[in-house]
């Protein structure tokens, strides 16, 4: 199998860009990300943008993205598996290298959030769930997020106020981070008060809406050599996917994560305190079980931590950064690669290893990204 | 019209009546009617109406607005085990959001599940109500 | 690179299958193609499916279903190349194991194109087209074909009535494959009377929408050879993107399936007469443009060469066997394999290549998968 | 609301003037305003109004139909080369299909191009017309 590195990689600010299309955003980053790569020529890209179709009408998204930069007859593809399409568009990208299909790849991660009213963005959100017996029956995604932090807190007897901790942190790291949607502090007791989503779940549990668009450059060794990429190795991108809620024994577990991490384990031996991490915190008590199910911090417990975690999600994280669905899996890359090599905001992370973790709904699919430090 | 009348007519039965799929392999059974266990995969199941009743096992008031809910909310959505010992999620009424118990008796009944476009179709389908004590 | 063979194909008739959901499709013939295979496990999932979001509503339909089939954890993707995704579904797989992250990979295509009135799919399907330059000005796919056939009309001198010939001939196929949705014979005379969808285009030069479900199981040489598959080597998968019809310099060619052509006779040193192919004729033009740049026919006199074509789509193409979007591409490849493994109808190729062509709008992406007989 | 509004606003200059993108690497012109060649990818592109004018080269009479043009239906649609030498495809209006001819002057003029569900909005912009010839 051959290596992968990252070549150059490009992100905008996350924002409610109302004078910007999918084009617009897409093409700036793709301009920046190119001219970062110092490469001669890209073999293929690969696109996400979760709404394409429903909020931009547009199928096949990525060759009209060709036929608007000028690309063609470069190959092009986009990927769907909702909101973890971002880290799914790398999984190709990192695929189609190691196969020798491709010495450069173009990853693209695009949304446009904003283009209907709230409502309406909500409603094509909520397809990442089982139409046919859940949104039909007029099951939504926070409903879920709710449902699970009850049953946290039953289970380990955490209150409500003490899992507040994850939301006012990641506001805190959103200061720093010059693309992050969400730049303000919050408080405690704000969290609390903050109008209801889905009971406990407030305004400031869960993502912002806002448009977005970050792009990567993969490379095979050959191609990264000789631009003096050799820096940051794409180790493994692995997924899984697991069952619905209401068929889960444990619904504060979160299964194919699980499966994912203890898979890196073993393959790499990779341990968890040599990695700076971005994880998919859509909501407040999801950043809790996946901490947990990292091995980052003990299951029941990970509230307590949280405020000595300087290597997780130094973004601010879908919480504060944002979650531009397509896009997200490509910034959280993008960041890690920016926090292990330049410093991001005063914080730069020396360890060997690099972790994404990107998920759709309350892990229906994960993805885990690891990454590592060759020079 | 954003729904397709035929996706909702296909599986109608199991809009209008609880039903499980028993596995004969694996030997679980789940919410919704399927042709194969979600649990193993096997084609060997049976389609079994469930009694419908159950327990609150924990819920939730929503207040997510889409364009399909904004003239339902809030909603009560709850986690709901079954007598038959099957989980399923799905939607609380003729009770205040505030009178919702852990624990709480409920039974499933024919509700309004939403109105399509102005020109579109009226969903019915189950929700949960609770359960009332005849004395 | 590790070599891919295929280890099993399943597919069921095209119609407008009103009683049964895209799970019921997609459960039919995963279960077929699971236990044709004769493999122990399955490690990836690729779906295609073009109208998941518009018809379904459903974002990341790989991970439902895993869901619905009690498949997890296996890690599953949706792509989406428009009208060719099936085949975009294939090369993804492909890959998978060339680059050795998979030894069995599982290829769903499943299109439910009929859960709308046919204006309302129509609408969807235009969403192939740029939705910002060409579908909210009016433009419709079938204006480009008929646009391509007066131009083609003009340029050869070819008249409307010899352009009929290509339908008759796929009716006349279809009625041998027992998967086709149009199984009757049609005239000359029927094409050119038939209601017009955009003139010169009729009835009878467009492809039916039709529901369907095609699948296959990919395999590396290691799995295929325990399970006695190493018969049909799937060689290579190519894709590439051209201009939007108004950036075109003649509309007449399709210059991206000219490159793919030209690719895989350099790098394998194929012929065509030694292929039996698959090829995407959406629109009868189409055919006669696709049969003259793979070398098949000559420019402007492929019509004198359809009738004696015995081994360009026996399945009675996109024309008569039917057009079941995402599903198409899947149905291609499981059809050569078929034709070159089993005979389909009494006609049975013992060459030693397969192609299929597949496309997206007019060529505005095109994907060749080469199928090449080990034994 | 099919359409976005935001989508359509944003390119209303597109919409209602024919807007070239002229490279200044290539040295192409192309139909609609990108910043970006479409020909060579560059950025080094200036946008120009087109004329408007120009002749039909080709033309078809459409009636595929959508739930968004069936009022509209037949449509012609038409590859137009433009007096600046550049093609563009668009839609024919106030002339009898059996009346278009190929080599027909026309120009380009506001019409409405659609309407959106029945709360949606009126969508206007611009169409080909026959140049009337002033004797
Ligand atoms: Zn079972
Ligand atoms: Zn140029």
């Amino acid at each position: 199998m051959r290596d992968v590195y990252i070549a150059s990689s490009s992100m905008i600010n996350i924002s409610r860009h109302f004078n910007r299309g999918y084009k617009e955003l897409a093409g700036a980053v793709v301009k920046d990300v190119v001219e970062g790569a110092s490469v001669e020529q890209l073999d293929y890209m690969v696109v996400s943008s979760m709404l394409a179709e429903s909020s931009l009408n547009q199928l096949d998204l990525a060759t009209i993205l060709t036929q608007h930069l000028g690309l063609k007859p470069m190959p092009a593809i986009r990927v769907d598996t909702g909101e973890s399409s971002g880290l799914a568009a790398v999984e190709i990208a990192y695929s189609l290298i190691t196969a020798g299909r491709a010495d450069t790849v173009l990853v693209v991660g695009v949304e446009k959030a904003t283009e209907f009213p709230t409502r309406v963005t909500n409603r094509f959100l909520s397809k990442v769930l089982d139409y046919e017996v859940e949104v039909l029956r007029n099951i939504t995604p926070p409903n879920y997020a709710a449902l699970i932090m009850k049953e946290y807190m039953k289970k380990y007897r955490v209150s409500r106020e003490e899992l507040t901790v994850w939301p006012v942190k990641m506001h805190d790291n959103a200061l720093r981070n010059p693309y992050a949607q969400l730049k303000f502090k919050i408080t405690p007791s704000k969290v609390l008060n903050a109008i209801k989503i889905s009971e406990p779940i407030t305004l400031y549990d869960m993502f912002p809406i806002g448009d977005g668009a970050a792009a990567l450059i993969l490379a095979s060794s050959r191609v990264a050599r000789k631009s003096g990429k050799e820096v940051l190795l794409v180790r493994d991108v692995v997924s899984a996917t697991s069952r619905p809620l209401y068929l889960r024994d444990d619904i504060t577990r979160f299964e194919s994560l699980a499966t994912l991490i203890s898979m890196l384990r073993r393959k790499y031996g990779f341990r968890i305190d040599d990695a700076v991490c971005e994880i998919h915190d859509s909501y407040s008590i999801y950043a809790y079980i996946i901490l947990e199910e990292l091995g980052i911090a003990r299951r029941g417990a990970s509230y307590k931590e949280v405020e000595n975690l300087v290597y997780v999600n130094v973004s601010g994280g879908l919480k504060a950064r944002g979650h531009p669905f397509g896009a997200t899996g490509v910034y959280q890359v993008s960041e890690v690669y920016n926090v292990m090599v330049k410093g991001v905001g005063g914080v730069k992370f020396d360890g060997a290893f690099g972790l994404t973790h990107s998920m759709s709904g309350p892990d229906y699919n994960s993805r885990l990204c690891l990454l590592e430090r060759v020079v | 019209m954003r729904s397709s009348i035929s996706i909702f007519w296909r599986r109608k039965d199991s809009y209008y009546k609880v039903l499980l799929t028993r596995c004969k392999r694996c030997g679980r059974a789940s919410f919704f009617a399927r042709d194969v266990c979600p649990y193993c995969g096997s084609s060997d199941v049976s389609i079994v109406k469930s009694s419908g009743r159950g327990r609150v096992v924990s819920y939730t008031v929503s207040y997510f607005r889409t364009d399909s809910n904004e003239e339902y909310l809030p909603l009560v959505i709850a986690l709901v085990r079954l007598d038959e010992g099957v989980y399923v999620t799905g939607e609380l009424r003729d009770v205040e959001p505030a009178e919702v118990r852990e624990g709480m008796e409920v039974e499933a009944v024919l509700r309004r599940y939403s109105s399509d476009d102005p020109y579109g179709l009226i969903y019915y389908g189950l929700k949960f109500i609770p359960v009332i004590k005849r004395c």
